[in-house]
């Protein structure tokens, strides 16, 4: 089939994240971090969060990884900023719910914006790992004891 | 009887040979089963379609032995009603996955004067692991022992499981007598005390319905080759809190999170119990076990052994030489049967035996303490299996009375 | 090349296959081999005709079984010219081999103060058993470095090597670099200072002649899987005097001389390390693969490796955009290349490479502190087996070309 | 086949040894001792040997086990007592031999005695450990270090 199927993954919006990765960086201070670690490849995604009346004010990554996790890493956090926790917290969900084959409604699906392009990667299965890394990142981040120590660390 | 039994025969090419010039009765089932043709089949569409590593690997073939895996994995939990896949790991076998609790869990939570509590039937694998955690920690090994009857000895399990008990270990079904333990009455008194019970499922998987979450055992351990899947694959089943919380068993390949030079953290439950390369042929071979005996269904299993040690079992009890451990009772029994006959040792009986086309095995079955219990250093053993039949039944008894008769005369 | 190709892949039927609409290319076998079809013939006439539980049996199946797999032991014995068949233990893996030796021979030999050198090349089965055990006993955990060419460095391997060492652990090959290491002269230097050596043989056995007694190392584990046999079966060699004096391993069936309830004593080896039912139909296969390898003849093997990257590596160092890692001169490199496209993550690679059929692995392969000494955190690895043709060479060049233009315009 | 060919191996003199056993019991005093398993199957043999000038003065076994073993015990022991060590020892690696399918000399064999007719075992290859059992014991007594411990114990 040669690569013209790889057309479907590597979207052109999928590159420009990719490239020009937005929210990148480290932001000052941080309510809420993470790192995981896809220990399949060694992707790394390091989220900071700030979060204040329950929204997400401000959100940054740095990482390294191949061009699927960090255009995911892109895409989610400019999906999320500024959304509260709850919304941010159920668009996760779709998107490791959408990952594993489960549907969702379209009207969730717009929610994710850029992001829902890379619900593409179902058809690379080996791959979803690295889609859905920034995402969970974010859920560990959001959801996690301030006592807990960051995973994989 | 709910399956055909030619049909099921005919899955299993290896019990139409004949051995010795005899028709072959394979009474071994309690050491080894075969594997129907579908398991076979399985190994050979694995290897030679899907082969390849798993999980690490980008390309497609990766991909689809990563799938066949870990849907592997998926039956095997949906057999034994865990709660989530993550809970069962695949290991080399039961001794491996016994092994592996007491090293990781026993040597992190067992200290100096606690209690671990087995019993008295437990095969090697359940007992020399614990034994020995006991005497690297200073820590008392405790065997709950049999009644009268052959029968795991409840009222002593009560007595012996106390608040200093940290581990109960017993065997689901003996390998020796048949019995069958009340493992979730163990697992209410275990955790009245605060203990972990961990089951050896060995004899009980792919013979009896099993479900770990009504049983509420802590960890479940048994191997692939005894419920007709391959050899060098068996399973850990264990709650995931408490497999979360253990430290890893063995360290290379695939079990990290990440690795320095000087410390690594560990990946997330299986796999931080799988470490290299695993038997994925192994596993995927299991699955198709798991499909073969729900295919049959396993409550028609059960009641189809029992069907034949109904048969077997007042025939041989009522040869005057002839004396059977464990309970008399076809209802209390697996299809394990162990027994002697007088004045002869089970191993010229099992020879004799086997010149008659009939496989049973003798000795002291990893079970030495029980032996020591009953009286005698080894006895002979005959175990059934669902594709066993009323003419194996025959032929044991008719080849254990030409036995008899041919030590008698001294010589044919 | 004294083997007729067409002749070896008409044994590898799984080579012939399409994936995504393309011809294979199997350049994976790094992480696993493919198995031939003499050895999953082997593995289905075992379970057809002969199988049954090994050793303790009186019976003809299990005494075939037994003859079997004790067969399978002098094949292997024979293969890595060891000087007993007692010396060769079955295991599940290398991974298991490897932390058989860390956790028996180490935990009775290592203390406070002592030092294990290993290479930073090591696999992670062959680094964290060493790394965790050196945690636990307060010894010091010291590394092997490389030369500029991506060799190790037998200077610092000089330095590293002192009185206070006493265990040295070195891959025989590197899964990454594809160098092969003077396991030999490590033995010397090791043995000078009274260490005993244990090589990693994983990438090294069926790829190369290996003679343990020549090396003179004391333990050398290797996979079953990685030399074109079954899955869940690999090897620890050991020096006999070593293993007779090591405590086992694991517990349970099989491996006992005498069990009482508080204490039991062991069996001489191997089977001293082999508790519980071992893999039989495994080993018969893997003593399958060693007949097939022989068959072809190990200096063969090697030559025809040697000629695939004689052809390979110097197209693929022309690439201006390629980065090779490891020695760039095919004389000193197995069938294992690493490389990376500039600007590209090796993930986006393999996947590319996938959708042109040639399948290969993108990741840190266990090894990260060598990863974070090449200054990356994942490269790709196309790894060749004497099976692979000329075919797939163009196949890798052609599709690495092609995706480099893919990502180059960002899309087709 | 049924139960004829047992007749190879369970010829006359091999069961009236099995149920008449020569030299069972125990010697007041022995120069060397020696316990062994077999782990297979549980049979044990406790050998006490009694040497002075080089020669086995006496012999005794204790122990438990299945025909074969017993009978090879008593056979055995019927055929060294009397004999130098080094007699002993040639007796005890010819049996070994014949037991894996080596060929020995008629007058090797001979020197067996009775215990020649065990040598049938090999065409029961499961219980030849239950017939070599005590002349391996036999040999471990002899050259045993005397501070050794017994083994199995
Ligand atoms: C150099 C090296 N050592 C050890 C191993 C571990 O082998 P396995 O995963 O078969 O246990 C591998 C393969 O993964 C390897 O390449
Ligand atoms: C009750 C019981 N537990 C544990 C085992 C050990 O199983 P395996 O030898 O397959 O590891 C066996 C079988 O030998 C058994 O019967």
């Amino acid at each position: 089939m040669g690569l013209s199927k790889l057309n479907g993954l590597y979207r052109e919006v999928i590159l420009d994240h990719a490239s020009h990765p937005h929210n990148k960086g480290k932001l000052p201070t941080a309510t809420n971090t993470m790192t995981l670690h896809n220990p399949t490849c060694g992707d790394t995604i390091n989220l900071q969060v700030n979060v204040a009346d329950h929204r997400i004010k401000d959100i940054a990554f740095t990482g390294e990884g191949c061009t699927i996790s960090q255009a995911s890493a892109s895409m989610m956090t400019a999906a999320v900023k500024g959304k509260t926790t709850t919304a941010a917290l159920a668009m996760a969900k779709t998107f490791s719910d959408m990952a594993i084959g489960q549907q969702h409604s379209r009207s969730d699906l717009d929610q994710l914006g850029d992001a829902q392009v890379l619900t593409s990667i179902m058809e690379f299965p080996a791959r979803i790992k690295c889609a859905t890394l920034a995402w969970w990142a974010l859920q560990r981040a959001l959801l996690k004891d301030s006592d807990e120590e960051d995973d994989n660390e | 009887m709910a399956f055909n039994i030619n049909d099921v025969l005919s899955d299993f090419p290896i019990l139409s040979q004949r051995v010795n010039d005899e028709r072959l009765a394979y009474l071994d089932n309690a050491a080894t089963a075969q594997r129907p043709r579908q398991v076979l089949a399985a190994l050979q569409d694995f290897y030679i379609h899907d082969n390849a590593n798993v999980h690490r690997g980008v390309h497609t073939l990766a991909e689809r032995a990563t799938e066949d895996y870990e849907g592997a994995r998926v039956k095997v939990q949906h057999f034994i009603n865990a709660r989530s896949s993550a809970e069962v790991i695949f290991t080399k076998g039961c001794t491996d996955a016994l092994n592996l609790v007491a090293a990781s869990y026993g040597e992190a939570n067992i200290q100096a004067g606690d209690e671990i509590v087995i019993s008295i039937m437990e095969h090697h694998s359940n007992l020399i692991p614990w034994q020995q955690l006991a005497r690297r920690k200073h820590a008392t090994l405790k065997y709950i022992g049999l009644t009268a009857q052959g029968q795991l000895d409840m009222a002593a399990a009560r007595r012996q499981i106390t608040d200093r008990t940290k581990i109960v270990a017993v065997t689901h079904a003996s390998n020796v007598l048949g019995t069958v333990n009340p493992l979730k009455e163990l697992a209410v008194l275990a955790h009245q005390h605060k203990a972990v019970i961990v089951g050896d499922g060995a004899q009980a998987v792919g013979h009896m319905p099993v479900d770990v979450q009504d049983l509420d055992v802590d960890f479940y351990a048994f191997s692939g080759h005894k419920m007709m899947g391959p050899m060098g694959i068996g399973v850990l089943y264990g709650k995931a809190a408490l497999l979360r919380a253990m430290p890893p068993y063995q360290y290379g390949g695939e079990m990290i999170g990440d690795v320095h030079r000087d410390d690594s953290t560990w990946a997330d439950i299986p796999f931080k119990f799988e470490a290299g390369t695993q038997n994925v042929a192994g596993a995927v071979g299991l699955g198709a076990a798991v499909d073969y005996l729900q295919g049959l269904g396993m409550d028609n299993i059960q009641a189809r052994e029992r069907e034949l040690v109904t048969a077997v079992l007042p025939r041989l009890t009522a040869l005057p030489y002839v004396t059977v451990y464990g309970p008399q009772d076809p209802r209390q029994h697996t299809g394990v049967l162990a027994f002697n006959l007088a004045h002869l040792h089970p191993h010229d009986v099992a020879t004799a035996l086997d010149m008659e086309g009939v496989a049973i095995r003798a000795g002291h079955h990893c079970a030495q303490p029980l032996m020591e219990k009953l009286g005698v250093t080894a006895t002979a053993r005959a175990s059934f299996a669902f594709y066993n039949t009323r003419e194996d039944t025959d032929q044991l008894i008719r080849a254990i009375k030409e036995t008899k008769e041919f030590f008698n005369r001294g010589t044919i």
